[in-house]
């Protein structure tokens, strides 16, 4: 029989990189859509409220289309039709990076240029993928600032989406590394509970851990509503002043516990910009100026010149961090 | 009793009312006289019911009107009819099953506390003064779950009584009572009647209806026959205007040499419901299980059928021990079972007639496996016609036929399994003179091919008229066996009872 | 008293009922599904190609297959929610045997049998126990969805044969017709005339309408019951199977959701939720029309939250406008009584 | 039948009383043994602040699982109520961030009236359309969420858009006792005695019991079906407010899926979903065992990917408990009748 070993996965699709035309000029009239990993999310609004500004720009047709949950599945009906309906640029953050493969691979065939934005497909399956910041530098970041939250020492425990959350795992995974060196060393994390991006099964998250954990100094949450639930729950609470809430939040969301010093600081990068280098790296795909290959080099109206890396990459920049003295100047 | 002249307290004017192409009653009028008992009479599905129904407000007349103290009324649901002062015993029994019995009486009209907070004790206690009057062991905090039909009648009834109403229509309430409980009824209705409420009562049972009603009215097909003064009627005439012909002998036992053994039962035992019962039964004779109600009868013959557990002794059919607690194998073996209730146990009512009648044998019309509708209707054309049953299509739901002819398609659905033995739980229930007649014939000619009939009844004069052994049951045990030379009412009673007895 | 409402009794004559069951409802579910279908494929753009109809294929197969087991379970009168999470474990399961380097093709079975032995605990809590089947399998959906994460956890397993999964999102002889279709018309057949022309089916109606009268005329209503669950968690099995090769990915939160779709399919197409009513025929309708409106809507870009509100209504109005009309046609016959017997007396 | 046999026993309609109320006295034992496993565990889990977050998380779910027995009861079921909840608390969220003078009682009257409207919708379609109460639900429960997401579209209430008033009052207590804890207790203590000692309650049983039987009696169930489904609307309602101050952030997702909680909890209380029995303070009984299970897992440390499936298995068992102490009462009333 065929097993995992034995199994070839030439799974079909793709096609084949024709040369890049560094000099046409970006068409106009581009349909370009959105599919973020659910609507109605607050994060992923702003994300393609940049998109939207960056197609105005291009003077291309935008269209915003999603599920309603962020399952893996429900997003592939919405590819379809896509597909149907003959979009030049499907930009999609997926939500699991495998079963949206077929369906976008499908739409490659149909000469759609595929980029994904936020969390990323399979490489075999996309043209060129939107990376927030570095893995890397995310994982990092939220070290660093449990370290200073927790005053240099005792516990710490994430408070993350769901369990298989990609982006959520890998910035995990980098920050378990990089405590492991020395000046970490005091720093013990005790739990990596889910609150599956549910803002009322994050608050109780978090209530368990204060009650799991009494010696707990910092909760790092990396995903906007965990660290929401997380602030919301310890500002009413009798750990107010003694445990800290850090990670990755949206500054609106926030702007309340940063005021009422729950929370001192926290990071992330602007969610608008994503979505519109997305929307201009398909708009010069479809255009023919670039195939995704690394190397190649775009303009992307206000945000500059990007260059893409490895694996179809292009990496935004680097995550803001927010604190009460900044925090004023954000309106997202 | 009333003037003939006195104002009619109810009062039927020319009412119709049709269910599709079914006429079920067709200009019909009679009066109900306060202090009086009213009897309504008629074939099963004359339409009886449904004027029962019209005057409790459950359906409305296409045309025509009802007066109560002479004003026309329109009825839009049961709470205007019973605000009207009407109260009803419906044919089949309407309780709730999670309320405890006294709630179950006091339903709408509970006795209250200063705060209108219901008031128990008081709801209990006067559940427990109309039990008496009924001379009725039941608890009244007890749920009516569980209740047999006997005793859901008793606190039907008792729910009657309490409304303390100025018309009590009941329809069929002595259906699954034995001589005793309705000798206490019919007191109880005549203390009513005579402090002047209007009563009207309808029961296959002449004698019942000789003994307590002044005035009959007979209906026929959906329409008016006639209203008499019973003391004027002969019951023969009676039956003559109400089948519209004459009719032999009622119960036109044949006798038959037994052959071998068919069933034997030894020992049978349930915790809490009987205990060792042991007899037999052989090919061509019919058994009767004779009793109180509640004394165990449908119990033991569930048991026997498989539909019940046992807890202990042995079924034995044709020698060869039957396996307990399935209904299957108890087929298999030859037996059926006419249940006692119809509604619960007999007919599926959403279902079609023919589905009805072909349920127990679908396995056995299937071709490879495979059902397909014409082998079915002929199975249920046949026997929905041997018993006369009265129906418009055979893919009618069974529900919309009036309870004597569901009573037929019961008999139907188990005759046509071509038993070898044969339990019928009350079989006539409900059914009218000309159709027990019918029942009666059939089911002795069947005994007479050879069949093993035994038959559950509470109707002493069936239970003498066709049985060659009766068992007596009394509190889950056998209290005599009598043949048919010995018995008597008398001896049937105070076998029932324990005790003597002058019926 | 079942027959209080009884007062449309059809005519007793042949045209009467050929009317009757021309406006039963899943008559009128089937026209209106044509309906739809016909009209989509003239005013909405790409509804009518080739490839679309794969995509509505494979979006409504899992809620057709699910929905065959499913509407001879709420004909008895029961129900079962776990389904949706059942297809997650058998998922997640797939997944790690999988990882474990079994062969697909043993794989498969052993799934459909895993969904069986979910059918099984739930048959056995059912009818073993007399639970109630709402509370039984609430609780065995949120039983077997944590299973499904102690299987997999967080992770998902993608990497299965492109022969396998090819198959699920492929055509016959790449023309139109999506191979799974064939495995949907077959099942579709099997559970149709197991339904409706068998002993077993018969059964089914009379377990749902009244269960103590068909235990008196000798069907074993558990045995029955339990079967059927058994056969619930093997299709669901069988859907995990399909799901987790059409999105070449093995998760423990496939599926999620999915049982209360397929509840409001069966109900859409006519089948009772108190048992006893319903056919077969008319849930595929009900499934079909479902998909496709929605298939349309979409590609009208008609949003996510306007489609929950379209599919409310249609469930809510697939029973309520069939009472509206047979009331008012109650009333207005009662009405010319009325007149007719006035005229008559004057 | 003898004439001895007529007066009934008072004592054992006494032992009858007392073996009734085990129904309830099942949950309460699995509560004890929950609580003290855990307690033992982790002390903590007996603080104060533990149990006040306990209470305070089972508050919401206890005034939506009040008004779902009571409909559970009349045999019927309302599903929409996770939708009703996420209506009301985006719209009271709405309102209050608009007003921000406004005081509570307002929000609190308001989230009433919109969730009683709602119900007064489900309960009309069930009644006059005379559609089973699941599919009408079902429906409204996609209708209801999808009106929601039209007109929330993207867009959250965030805490810092509320008045401070608002989002205090969920902490806020009298006595020791939030806010939040006592509006449950009296939701509970209200609905126990309607159901328990009101005609209006008793009808609502005798509708569960058997629905023909109750036309036939004379009960007025058009009426006392749409006040039952008014009941639940509005306590789904109530609910939402609650949730919109305890949670701050409001989006058009809150309470998506909660519905199957809440019928979980009325299950687990003992509630037959065949109508007719159960109580109203056993269903609020289920969502403290409910939300209690759920905080202990988290304190136990229990690996995440198991909890839920310890929650499923735990739900069924406390159904299985039911039954057997179901069972034991219907054995009791046989051997009581039993002569033999
Ligand atoms: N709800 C209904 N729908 C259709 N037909 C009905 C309905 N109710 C009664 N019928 C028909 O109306 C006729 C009269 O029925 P009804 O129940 O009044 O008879 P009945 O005199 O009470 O008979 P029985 O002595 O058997 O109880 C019957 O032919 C019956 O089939
Ligand atoms: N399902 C049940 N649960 C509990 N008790 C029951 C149940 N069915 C019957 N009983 C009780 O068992 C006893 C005997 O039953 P039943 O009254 O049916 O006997 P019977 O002799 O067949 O009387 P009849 O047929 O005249 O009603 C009664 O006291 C009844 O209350
Ligand atoms: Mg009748
Ligand atoms: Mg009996």
């Amino acid at each position: 029989g065929t097993t995992k070993d034995s199994a070839s996965n030439t799974s079909g699709g793709g096609q084949s990189a024709a040369a890049a035309d560094p000099n046409a000029a970006v068409k106009e009239g581009l349909k370009i859509a959105f599919l973020p990993k659910q609507l109605n999310n607050p994060y992923s609004d702003v994300e393609t409220g940049g998109g939207k500004v960056a197609v105005e720009e291009l003077k291309g047709e935008y269209k915003l289309v999603g599920p309603n949950d962020a399952s893996a599945s429900s997003q592939v009906s919405y590819i379809n039709t896509l597909i149907q309906q003959q979009q030049d640029v499907i930009v999609v953050a997926a939500n699991d990076p495998n079963a949206v493969c077929p369906s976008l691979n499908q739409a490659r065939a149909a000469k759609i240029k595929v980029i994904t934005f936020d969390s990323d497909a399979s490489k075999d399956c996309r043209d060129a993928f939107i990376n927030q910041a570095t893995t890397e530098g995310i994982g990092q970041s939220l070290a660093k600032m449990a370290l200073e939250q927790a005053g240099g020492e005792g516990e710490i425990a994430v408070l993350s989406a769901t369990p298989n959350a990609t982006n959520q795992n890998s910035w995990i995974e980098v920050m378990k590394e990089e405590l492991k060196k020395p000046e970490y060393s005091k720093l013990k994390l005790v739990k990596v509970a889910y609150g599956n991006d549910d803002d009322q099964k994050s608050f109780q998250e978090a209530q368990g851990l204060l009650q799991s954990y009494p010696n707990l100094k910092a909760i790092v949450a990396p995903t906007t509503v965990g660290i929401a639930a997380a602030a919301r729950y310890i500002s009413s609470s009798s750990y107010k002043g003694k445990v800290a809430v850090t990670g990755l939040g949206l500054p609106n969301q926030m702007r309340e516990y940063v005021k009422d010093d729950t929370v001192k600081k926290f990071a992330l990068w602007n969610p608008a910009d994503i979505g519109y280098l997305a929307a201009f790296a398909g708009a010069n795909m479809a255009s023919g100026k670039i195939t995704g290959a690394q190397g190649e080099k775009f303009t992307a109206g206000k945000l500059g010149e990007y260059t893409i890396g490895a694996d179809g990459e292009i990496v935004l920049g680097p995550p803001t961090e927010f604190t009460k003295e900044n925090i004023d100047q954000f309106n997202f | 009793m009333a003037e003939a002249n006195a104002r009619p307290r109810l009062e039927v004017h020319d009412v119709t009312k049709s269910f599709g192409a079914v006429a079920a009653v067709q200009g019909v009028s009679f009066p109900l006289y306060p202090g009086e008992a009213h009897a309504l009479v008629g074939e099963n599905g004359a339409g009886k019911s449904t004027i029962v129904k019209m005057l409790a407000g459950v359906h409305r007349p296409d045309t025509g009107t009802l007066r109560v103290d002479g004003a026309d009324v329109d009825f839009a649901g049961p709470a205007d009819a019973k605000a009207a002062g009407i109260a009803v015993i419906y044919q089949e029994p309407t309780l709730f099953p999670d309320l405890s019995v006294a709630e179950n009486i006091a339903i709408g009209n509970q006795p209250l506390t200063r705060l209108r907070q219901i008031d128990r004790k008081e709801m209990t206690a006067n559940a427990e003064r109309l039990f008496r009057r009924l001379g009725v062991p039941l608890d009244p905090s007890r749920p009516a779950r569980g209740l047999s039909i006997a005793d859901q009648q008793l606190v039907e009834i008792a729910k009657a009584l309490s409304a303390e109403a100025r018309v009590l229509i009941m329809d069929e309430p002595t259906a699954a009572l034995s001589a005793v409980e309705v000798e206490r009824l019919f007191a109880v209705v005549r203390s009513l009647r005579d402090e002047g409420a209007a009563i009207m009562f309808i029961s296959h049972r002449f004698e019942e209806i000789t003994a307590l009603c002044e005035r009959v009215t007979i209906m026929r097909d959906g329409k008016h026959v006639a209203t008499e003064l019973v003391a004027d009627l002969s019951v023969d005439d009676m039956i003559r205007r109400m089948v519209g012909r004459d009719l032999s002998a009622l119960f036109p036992k044949q006798d038959v040499e037994p052959g071998e053994v068919v069933l034997e039962v030894d020992g049978l035992s349930r915790e809490g419901v009987f205990k060792d019962i042991s007899f037999s039964v052989r090919a061509g004779e019919i058994v009767a299980l004779a009793g109180l109600v509640g004394a165990g009868r449908s119990e033991v013959m569930q048991a026997v059928f498989g539909v019940d557990p046992y807890d202990s002794g042995t079924v034995k059919v044709h020698g060869r021990r039957l396996k307990g607690g399935s209904p299957r194998a108890a087929m298999a073996a030859g037996m059926a079972l006419v249940p006692e209730d119809r509604r619960q146990q007999g007919l599926v009512m959403e279902l079609s007639i023919e589905r009805n009648v072909t349920l127990p044998r679908a396995r056995k019309l299937a071709r490879l496996g495979l059902l397909f509708g014409g082998t079915e209707r002929e199975a249920a054309e046949t026997w929905t016609r041997k018993l006369q049953t009265k129906l418009g299509r055979l893919t009618d739901a069974v529900g919309t036929l009036s309870g004597g002819n569901q009573q037929k398609v019961v008999l139907a659905k188990w005759l046509a399994t071509g038993p070898k033995l044969l339990i019928v739980d009350e079989p006539t229930r409900g059914i009218d003179v000309g159709t027990k007649a019918e029942v009666h014939r059939l089911m002795s000619s069947l005994a007479a091919d050879g069949l093993a009939v035994v038959m559950v009844s509470s109707e002493l004069p069936e239970v003498l008229g066709m049985a060659d052994r009766i068992l007596v049951l009394r509190e889950g045990r056998i209290a005599a066996q009598l043949t048919r030379a010995e018995a008597t009412e008398e001896s049937v009673m105070y076998a029932a009872m324990g005790q003597e007895v002058s019926v | 008293m079942s027959d209080i409402d009884l007062d449309q009794r059809p005519a007793n004559n042949r045209s009467a009922v050929l009317k009757s069951r021309l406006t039963s409802w899943d008559s009128i579910i089937l026209v209106l599904t044509v309906l739809v279908l016909i009209i989509a494929s003239f005013t909405v753009d790409n509804f009518g190609t080739s490839r679309n109809f794969t995509f509505m294929v494979l979006d409504l197969l899992p809620i057709i297959l699910i929905a065959l087991p499913m509407t001879m379970i709420i004909v008895t009168g029961e129900i079962d929610l776990s389904v949706a999470s059942t297809l997650g474990l058998t998922s997640s399961m797939m997944g790690w045997l999988w990882n474990q380097g079994l062969s697909i093709e043993s794989i498969i079975p052993l799934c459909i049998v895993i969904g069986a032995i979910c059918g099984v605990v739930n048959g056995f809590l059912i009818t073993g126990l007399g639970l109630p089947s709402l509370a039984v399998t609430i609780g065995t959906l949120a039983l077997y969805r944590g299973l499904a994460f102690v299987v997999l956890g967080d992770g998902a397993v993608a990497d299965f044969p492109w022969n396998y999964t090819g198959w699920v999102t492929g055509t016959i002889g790449d023309g139109a017709v999506p191979n799974v279709l064939i495995l949907i018309v077959v099942l579709a057949l099997i559970f149709g005339i197991v339904q409706h022309a068998t002993p077993f089916g018969r059964s089914l109606y009379a377990i749902g309408a009244n269960a103590q009268a068909a235990h008196f005329s000798g069907i074993r209503v558990a045995r029955t019951k339990f079967w059927l669950y058994v056969a619930s968690g093997a299709v669901a099995g069988l859907v995990g199977v399909l799901w987790t090769l059409r999105y070449s990915s093995a998760r423990a939160d496939n599926g999620a959701g999915l049982e209360l779709a397929v509840v409001a399919a069966v109900l859409l197409g006519g089948v009772s939720i108190f048992g006893g009513k319903g056919s077969l025929p008319g849930v595929l309708g009900g499934v079909v029309l479902l998909t496709a409106l929605q298939n349309a809507l979409r590609l009208e870009d008609v949003s996510g939250q306007a489609l929950n509100i379209v599919t409310g209504s249609l469930l809510v109005l697939s029973v309520l406008l069939p009472n509206v009309t047979s009331a008012v046609r109650g009333n207005w016959h009662r009405r010319k009584l009325r007149q007719a017997s006035a005229t008559s007396a004057q | 039948m003898t004439a001895t046999s007529l007066e009934a026993p008072p004592s054992k309609r006494f032992s009858l009383g007392g073996l009734l109320k085990t129904r309830e006295l099942g949950i309460v034992l699995a509560l004890t043994l929950l609580v003290a496993y855990t307690a033992i565990d982790n002390s903590r889990f007996l603080s104060g602040q533990s149990i006040r977050d306990n209470l305070l998380n089972t508050a919401i779910l206890a005034v939506m699982a009040t008004g779902q027995a009571i409909v559970v009861i009349t045999r019927n079921i309302d599903l929409s109520v996770g939708s009703v909840l996420g209506i009301s608390a985006f719209a009271v969220a709405t309102l209050m961030s608009n007003n921000q003078d406004l005081p509570m009682i307002v929000a609190l009257l308001a989230g009433l009236a919109i969730g009683a409207v709602a119900g007064l919708v489900n309960g009309v379609l069930v009644r006059y359309g005379k559609v089973p109460a699941l599919v009408v639900t079902l429906g409204t429960l996609y209708i209801y969420r999808g009106i929601t997401y039209s007109w929330a579209g993207g867009s959250q209430v965030n805490a810092d858009e509320l008045p401070r008033h608002f989002l205090t009052f969920a902490n806020d207590s009298i006595l020791g006792v939030p806010w939040l804890v006592l509006i449950a207790l009296v939701v509970i203590a209200a609905g126990s005695v309607m159901m328990r000692n009101y005609r209006i309650g008793r009808e609502l049983y005798a509708i569960g019991s058997s629905p023909p039987a109750a036309e036939l009696a004379g009960i007025k169930v058009a009426r006392n079906l749409l006040t039952a489904f008014v009941l639940s609307g509005a306590l789904a309602g109530l609910a939402g407010v609650l949730y919109a101050a305890r949670f701050g952030t409001v989006d058009a997702a809150a309470g998506n899926g909660m519905e199957l909680n809440v019928v979980a909890a009325v299950v687990v209380g003992g509630v037959a979903v065949f109508g007719g029995s159960g109580s109203v303070w056993g269903a609020a009984l289920g969502a403290l065992l409910l939300t209690v299970i759920g905080s202990a897992l988290a304190v136990l440390d229990i690996n995440q990917f198991w909890q839920q499936a310890i929650v499923g298995a735990l739900i069924i068992l406390a159904i299985c408990a039911d039954r057997l102490v179901a069972v034991r009462i219907a054995r009791s009333l046989r051997k009581r009748d039993a002569h033999v």
